[in-house]
């Protein structure tokens, strides 16, 4: 708790949503991040999206390494369990917590320390099994709860605090994610709310690992001229060149402002659907190289390419790949699961 | 002095030639004429062409220790012969392959040598390589039924069963059998003194290893997410494991898998899945080794501390580091006991046998979930990997898992408030934990950081100790709940007065460890028997040690590991507690114990060779 | 009853307001008089917005131990007010902001109340919101040294010496100084009972963290290589000693590092640089706290077993799991002297003070690189991050690395055969070893897998223990080199006859340790103290031991856990070893100590409020 | 040791090189893999690549994890000093090794369980330091040494030797590589000697991280049909697209069977050259971006695009990178090295 005012979400007198939830009931305690934390914008995202999205907060379960973006999860959905865990390990924890149970929703929350340098191993292997998850990676190129080291997400260049330049290539989670064969991948600025939503609703709604990779400035230790993860460098420097809307399933569709001919859709196994704006003539996000082509020749530019960059629903999760049954595994009565005396005598015969 | 069902062999092999399956011929066979046996397989960390041994101990008397001397040893790997023809007993028989000639330099006075012309005969017969390699190996099974007068009709219908589907594979190979039988039977006076007769001991029996063994308790306890990272010698357990699930875990009405298995990246991730999984209520292992519960360390802590159930198998190898990996030792007890930085204890269950495995892993179960904290089964390579005859295993119907203090939706609504993780202590410590997905005021905050009973984030002392000081008691509460050790007293377990020395031991030594009991006996040594089941330490296990004057005890590790924590968490003066480490990697022999025992009570070593028909006391093992 | 020179005062902030440099003004003041004083930090594991304290204990006789009551609290943090007020003793001052009222129920009876309007007159004076939080700092610390008589000359130079560069800087802060000086002085009775006044006991001292120590100790021990992983509490070893080696370790010819200080992606790959580095031949460390320290378990098994020096700093904090990150203790005892799977023993250094992180630090890499194994060197949070008041540290020019048994080309060549890893064993279990790239003769292989002395894989029974002998043996030759204990005697340190009792103890915990010795000798009870520096225990820590009829073994810890070493190496009966965990999170104090002591013993406890003139020993720490 | 005979690499009667040593003294002790295993193919290539560089044996740092290809190196140069660590830990201890002495040269040896699972991590964060070593992945497609597993190197739908197919995606190591920003990739197969000596010439020459990803059958566990790592299969569909030569600096180039117009060559830092032989009219060796896309072209066709992919040694080394002295570290006496306490006295006037 803090008595300098804190960006806390909090739009009075907002109406309930079709569950009958107002806004903060998706609220979680107050931030004890910096004021102006890039981290707690996105915090406020999250509570708008759920919100939206009229899903119930204990059916979602809020897991997170360590860092100050992984604190936020104090900092939304108070009615959902959170998980808290260890430095790197989110990734994996979730990978056990959605093999117990495949029924509830899950967001991960990491910061680039915790995923791209600890945890990267996880991070990459939860890719590659399709985990399905919301993987929120709230990005500001630093370490920020251990006082404003570099991390592997730290841009050729970009200058600490005290003015030295990084001088390793970083590590783009974007195209890392690509070329593990991601489904779901954006990325976005926590200064960027109007984006930032709809496509945090999309990767709720998303069967599969949805990664979205935020540029959040650490206000604190990477907001400095020379940063290339400043507000002001991202606020110049940022291509939102995916604008897209998420229509839920059986919901009305605000077509109004959609520019004929360049609007792309897709529809989500969940039945809601994608709807991309103003799609640029040569970007398709559903060709894996030519994203990454495009994507790549602007960060040579020095531009933040941000949307959502790349889509494909057509990859079975985790559980469509091991065959695992539709009810969540901790709500298989024993009576099921276990094969009894009989079975067991019978098999034994065959150990003799 | 008859050795009619009581000898050991041993097979010297190259591994990767298939010679598994011969050995394991005869292992059966034995089994089903109603004689107690065992194997035990020494290999190589490698996958091809090292040399590996198989022992096959017979023992009327149950002993399923490893044997020490060898009665008659097949040598078919030339690169060894040096060693395997030292390792026969005086008087006893070398048979090998009398293609080739045997070196001059090999030769014993006190032993007979039995040449059997195995590639030659088998060069005859199959036409690949493969083949003949593989034929050689039944054939000297077959030299074997001869010898020992095992009955060869066994061996038939076992390789009938292995191939039945392929009729015109087992008629080869009874091909091969016949092969070596007549040979042996035509060239050598059959059988010999070392040799087989009907019994009826092994009914009601079973053989296996104790990686299945521990399989089957995960299966039965309702376990339905399991993560692992290959390591031997803990694969079997998973492999098992999947197998068994595929069988019986598959949805009768969807065909649809009853479980979820995953091969993690690692074993800092298979930890992080089986916290993730129990955490959401699943019943959830790991199997791993050494290295294993090394990398697992932070995360086992943070298990202790937010008090999330987990069950990890350490099948134990020898250590430290990647050690030998391919022999077994009990050198992880500490490790497991305190994982992790920070104040931590852990809840350590100790299996000696397949049977245990497959009780004890239920059993490590429901204290995880009861105790809400990591439980590991500390398993070995030797009872993990090894062919034990074990008593058949039973299964009581009524069975349920105890799921610990978990509150359901209407419990958290009958609170009137919302929910505390950390506050409503029971007797043994334990407070009620809540499930994810269930309802929104069940909800709570799992963390690593330091938390107040209210599972809130704190940094004041006093909320901070009162949560440490808790997790204390409810470790020594868990001494209430774990499995008592099994003790046998030289005056039988009523009330006569304790013998003066006591025996103490844990885990596999425990068939050892009960010959030896016997045999020290014979010489006159009377000793009472503690076998230790799990840590923290029943209440018995310190009166038990209070009652001698002296204690020795047995363990495979260099730094009395058992020793230590009994030193620690008992009362008993050190001077009662002697250690006695065996770690040279091999399985604990009886004949260890007692020399050593031997020496430390100031005993002449029994003289060799007379330990054979030292065994009068008949007990079978569990 | 005077206090001159003799109080405590705590300061409650809010983090990121920039008070850190007010308080360490006044604390520096403090110092340049002559007059000794500490400094601690209590700062949340959080960057901004939340409560933190400092504590400054000014103590003519010495005492660096932490305060347990305050004279004078400034309550500078509304959200705290309440736990502030009740921490000012009886008959103390508050000193709190009164530009805002403060809240009746925050009335006491027995303290005083110092209002100064703080914001207020900041407000005034200076522009940007920054700058009036910043000033309004500077301006209580006018206030205080109004109060206490601090010279504030003495500020003035400290400000201009900081502004050095900044001359504008100095002045404001000046003023804002003055604004608050002015006012007290103008406001209240100047200077409180609770004062200042010059003395000469802080000559041939300095105001240093022990992190800042160990980092020169690294230094100055020679080591190149650093590797590392940011963590609470252990980055500032790692920034302190980039900070040095980029002032004292660049080449005077091409302006290149002498150094490579590698940031790693995670702990374990810190721990594995550490020993590539170490296996190539330069000096390595890493610094790292609890949680790293379970993520290197692996690699220090692979280290002890294949003999690898590394020097692995671990500062700790409190425990288990993330636990509280900014808090201290002394729990990680455990797990560094056994890390990992298997049989395994390290080498474990307990440093008291910034002196000793600075000599314990260069001995780490003596004795790391002499017995070719991990050493671990144990400070912690409270000596590391908080201003020491410490002797200055020397240096002898003497001093050359003992690289321990390296073989370079030449006498391999001697050798007249190849170089044989682990078969030369010395009296204290060493062996030889070479480094790449020297020599083709000199050439062998590391592993973590089992091998025999020639460093040969092997699966072989007396091989593999034949290595593990001599590690075991090893481990005890090194009790024979590390820093013996440190021994005070009631009776001094000659020859007379020891007393009832024996407090033992280690690390930071040591002044507050010679605090609680004075005030148990007071009221009547005469202890010896023995502050333990190493594990394996030297030969005097059992003879102390032994000693004393009881020996209280104080240790910031839940489970006794250097007692526990205790009672696994010594032959001290557990009755004579009694625990005195103490373990908040916060440094040790010596009111916690004599409390608990009094308690054991079965004492009165002394009245509260009798403490502070119950210091008639005088002792100057080191 | 084994008695049945292995593919020992012994070339008798070979002539002594230029510092007299005959490819016997590159050697190491017998191998104890499988008859047949991929791994030793390489290891007699590497014993020629060094022999064939007139490197002196002892001036060669060998480091691995642990797994059949870990082992290894106890099978080649028996004359330098080796490194069998932890699994998955190699590429960090080469780090240290190398921050140690930067004079001596390293090879790393490792798995795709090793690398790919385990030690996915540290390979990145090695490759992004641009560590200078040749780092050899032996890449069966399984986790040889612990029977049979799948390993995250298997492609979709390879199949084990029970017969079931694997279903998660693949990390192409090649792809990663490059997307950390690599700048020696190589793909190669262990069958293929010709190509494979030249390519490690060339990495033991380049200064920085040299990935080479050489496919290298398991014989024992996934040689079977059906597996995409077999002998079989790796022949059938290896595309050797790019064939290079090494020309040790001042050596006589043998510029004969070279086609006129197609050959590419680029200069070493150290004087050597690589030489392109018949590099395709649309491949540019020195383009990522391309590289990538022919790549992942190929792979989807099934092809697996062998030889020296990528090449680009502008980046300076993890030491360049750091600003480390020329000499070793380990070689820097130590009055070099301590201040002494005349510093320590003036320092210390500073904190008063
Ligand atoms: C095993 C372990 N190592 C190190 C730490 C210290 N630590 C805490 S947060 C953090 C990095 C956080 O960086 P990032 O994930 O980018 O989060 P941010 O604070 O920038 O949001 C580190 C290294 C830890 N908690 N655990
Ligand atoms: C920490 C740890 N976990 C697991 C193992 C067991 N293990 C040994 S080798 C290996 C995998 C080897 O696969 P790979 O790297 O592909 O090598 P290959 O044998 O196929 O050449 C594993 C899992 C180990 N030694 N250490
Ligand atoms: S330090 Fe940076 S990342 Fe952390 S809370 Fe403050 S602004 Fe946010
Ligand atoms: S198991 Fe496979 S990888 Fe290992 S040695 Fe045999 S063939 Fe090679
Ligand atoms: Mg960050
Ligand atoms: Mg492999």
């Amino acid at each position: 708790m803090s008595f300098i005012p804190k960006p806390v979400a909090r739009h009075p007198g907002m109406l309930p949503n079709k569950i009958g939830l107002t806004l903060r009931d998706y609220e979680g305690s107050m931030s004890t991040l910096c004021a102006g934390c890039g981290h707690d914008s996105i915090s406020a995202a999250i509570i708008q999206a759920y919100y939206e999205l009229d899903m119930p907060p204990h059916r979602v379960a809020k897991l997170s390494g360590i860092g100050c973006s992984s604190k936020t999860p104090t900092y939304f959905l108070g009615g959902a369990h959170g998980f808290n865990s260890a430095h790197g390990r989110m990734a994996a924890i979730a990978t056990g917590a959605n093999a117990a149970n495949r029924a509830i929703n899950y967001i991960g929350v990491s910061g680039d320390g915790d995923s791209l340098s600890i945890g990267l191993g996880h991070l990459c292997h939860a890719i590659r099994r399709n985990l399905d998850i919301m993987y929120v990676l709230e990005n500001n190129g630093v370490y920020g709860l251990t006082k404003g080291q570099f991390s592997a997400a730290t841009d050729v260049g970009s200058r600490s605090k005290k003015g030295e330049a990084n001088v390793m290539s970083p590590i783009d989670p974007v195209i890392l994610a690509l070329s593990l064969g991601i489904g779901f991948v954006a990325r976005s600025f926590s200064g960027d709310k109007k984006q930032l939503v709809p496509i945090l609703k999309a990767a709720i709604k998303y069967k599969g690992f949805a990664l979205i990779d935020i540029i959040s400035p650490c206000v604190t230790f990477n907001d400095h001229e020379g940063s290339t993860k400043s507000y002001r460098h991202t606020r110049k420097n940022q291509l939102p060149v995916l604008q897209s809307d998420f229509v839920a399933a059986g919901d009305q569709e605000i077509t109004a402002d959609y520019e004929a001919g360049s609007t792309k859709r897709v529809k989500l196994h969940d039945g809601g659907e994608v709807v991309f704006r103003k799609v640029p003539e040569d970007y398709d996000p559903h060709s894996r190289e030519k994203v990454v082509d495009y994507i790549e020749s602007h960060t040579r530019n020095g531009e933040i390419l941000t949307g959502l960059l790349y889509f494909d629903e057509s990859k079975p999760d985790m559980h469509g790949v091991a065959g695992t049954v539709d009810e969540p595994l901790n709500a298989v009565p024993y009576e099921k699961l276990c094969p009894g005396s009989a079975a067991l005598k019978k098999m034994q015969a065959g150990l003799r | 002095m008859s050795q009619t069902n009581d000898f050991a062999i041993r097979f010297a092999n190259v591994n990767g030639t298939g010679s598994a399956s011969a050995n394991n011929l005869i292992l059966r066979a034995i089994f089903r004429m109603g004689v107690p046996v065992s194997g035990k397989n020494y290999f190589p960390s490698n996958i091809q062409g090292l040399p590996t041994w198989y022992e096959i101990r017979v023992s009327k008397d149950g002993y399923m220790g490893r044997a020490a001397a060898f009665d008659l040893v097949i040598a078919m790997n030339a690169e060894t012969y040096a060693r395997d023809v030292r390792s026969v007993r005086s008087g006893g028989w070398l048979l090998h392959d009398s293609t080739w000639p045997l070196s001059p330099a090999l030769k014993r006075d006190d032993i007979q040598y039995l040449g059997v012309p195995l590639a030659q005969l088998c060069n005859g017969l199959f036409d690949t390589p493969r083949d003949r390699v593989l034929m050689k190996n039944i054939a000297y099974a077959g030299v074997l039924a001869a010898l020992h007068d095992i009955d060869i009709k066994e061996v038939d219908r076992l390789l009938e069963e292995q191939y039945a589907k392929k009729p015109a594979l087992a008629d080869s190979n009874k091909i091969a059998l016949r092969l070596g039988h007549d040979y042996a039977t035509k060239h050598f006076r059959c059988p010999l003194p070392v040799r087989l007769e009907r019994m009826n001991k092994t009914g009601e029996h079973i053989l296996i290893d104790g990686n299945s063994a521990t399989a089957l308790g995960c299966l039965y306890a309702g376990a339905t997410v399991a993560a692992w990272y290959p390591i031997t010698p803990a694969t079997s357990v998973m492999d098992s494991f999947t197998a068994y699930c595929k069988k019986f875990r598959k949805d009768p009405d969807t065909g649809k898998n009853l479980f979820c298995i995953v091969q993690a990246e690692d074993e800092l991730a298979a930890m992080g899945m089986v916290l993730g999984a129990s955490w959401n209520g699943a019943r959830a292992f790991t199997s791993t080794a050494g290295p294993g519960v090394s990398l697992m360390q932070e995360l086992l802590g943070f298990a202790y501390y937010a008090e999330i159930p987990a069950v990890l198998i350490d099948v134990q190898r020898t250590g430290p580091s990647t050690g030998m990996p391919t022999r077994t030792q009990q050198s992880d007890i500490l490790i497991c006991a305190l994982a992790s930085h920070g104040d931590t204890k852990h809840i350590v269950l100790f299996p000696s046998n397949p049977t245990e495995c497959f009780e004890l892993s239920v059993a490590a179960f429901d204290l995880a979930e009861r105790f809400q904290t990591p439980v590991f089964v500390l398993s070995d390579l030797d009872i993990g990997m090894n062919d034990w005859m074990s008593p058949e295993l039973k299964w009581d119907d009524s069975y349920r898992p105890d799921r610990g203090r978990v509150m359901g939706a209407e419990e958290v609504a009958k609170l009137g408030k919302k929910f505390q993780r950390y506050s409503d202590e029971d007797s043994e410590g334990v407070t009620s934990r809540t499930l994810p997905g269930v309802d929104p005021r069940a909800a709570f905050f799992t963390r690593g950081s330091g938390h107040n009973k209210f599972g809130v984030y704190t940094e004041i002392p006093e909320e901070y100790q009162e949560v440490m000081e808790r997790l204390s008691r409810k470790h020594k509460g868990a001494a209430g709940r774990v499995p008592t050790p099994v003790i046998r007293r030289a005056g039988g377990n009523g009330k006569s007065a304790p013998a003066r020395v006591g025996l103490v031991s844990l885990g596999g030594g425990d068939a050892a460890m009960n010959e030896a009991v016997d045999r020290l006996a014979a010489q006159g040594l009377v000793t009472d028997y503690m076998r230790v089941r799990a840590y923290p330490f029943s209440p018995e296990v310190e009166a038990f040690l209070a009652e001698h004057e002296v204690n020795y005890v047995v363990e495979q590790n260099r730094d009395g590991q058992l020793r230590s924590l009994m030193l620690l968490d008992t009362e008993i003066p050190k001077s009662k507690l002697k250690s006695v480490p065996i770690y040279s990697g091999f399985p604990l022999a009886a004949s260890e114990v007692v020399d050593a025992i031997c020496k430390l009570e100031g005993r002449d070593l029994p003289a060799p060779g007379a330990l054979a028909n030292e065994k009068d006391t008949k007990r079978l093992q569990a």
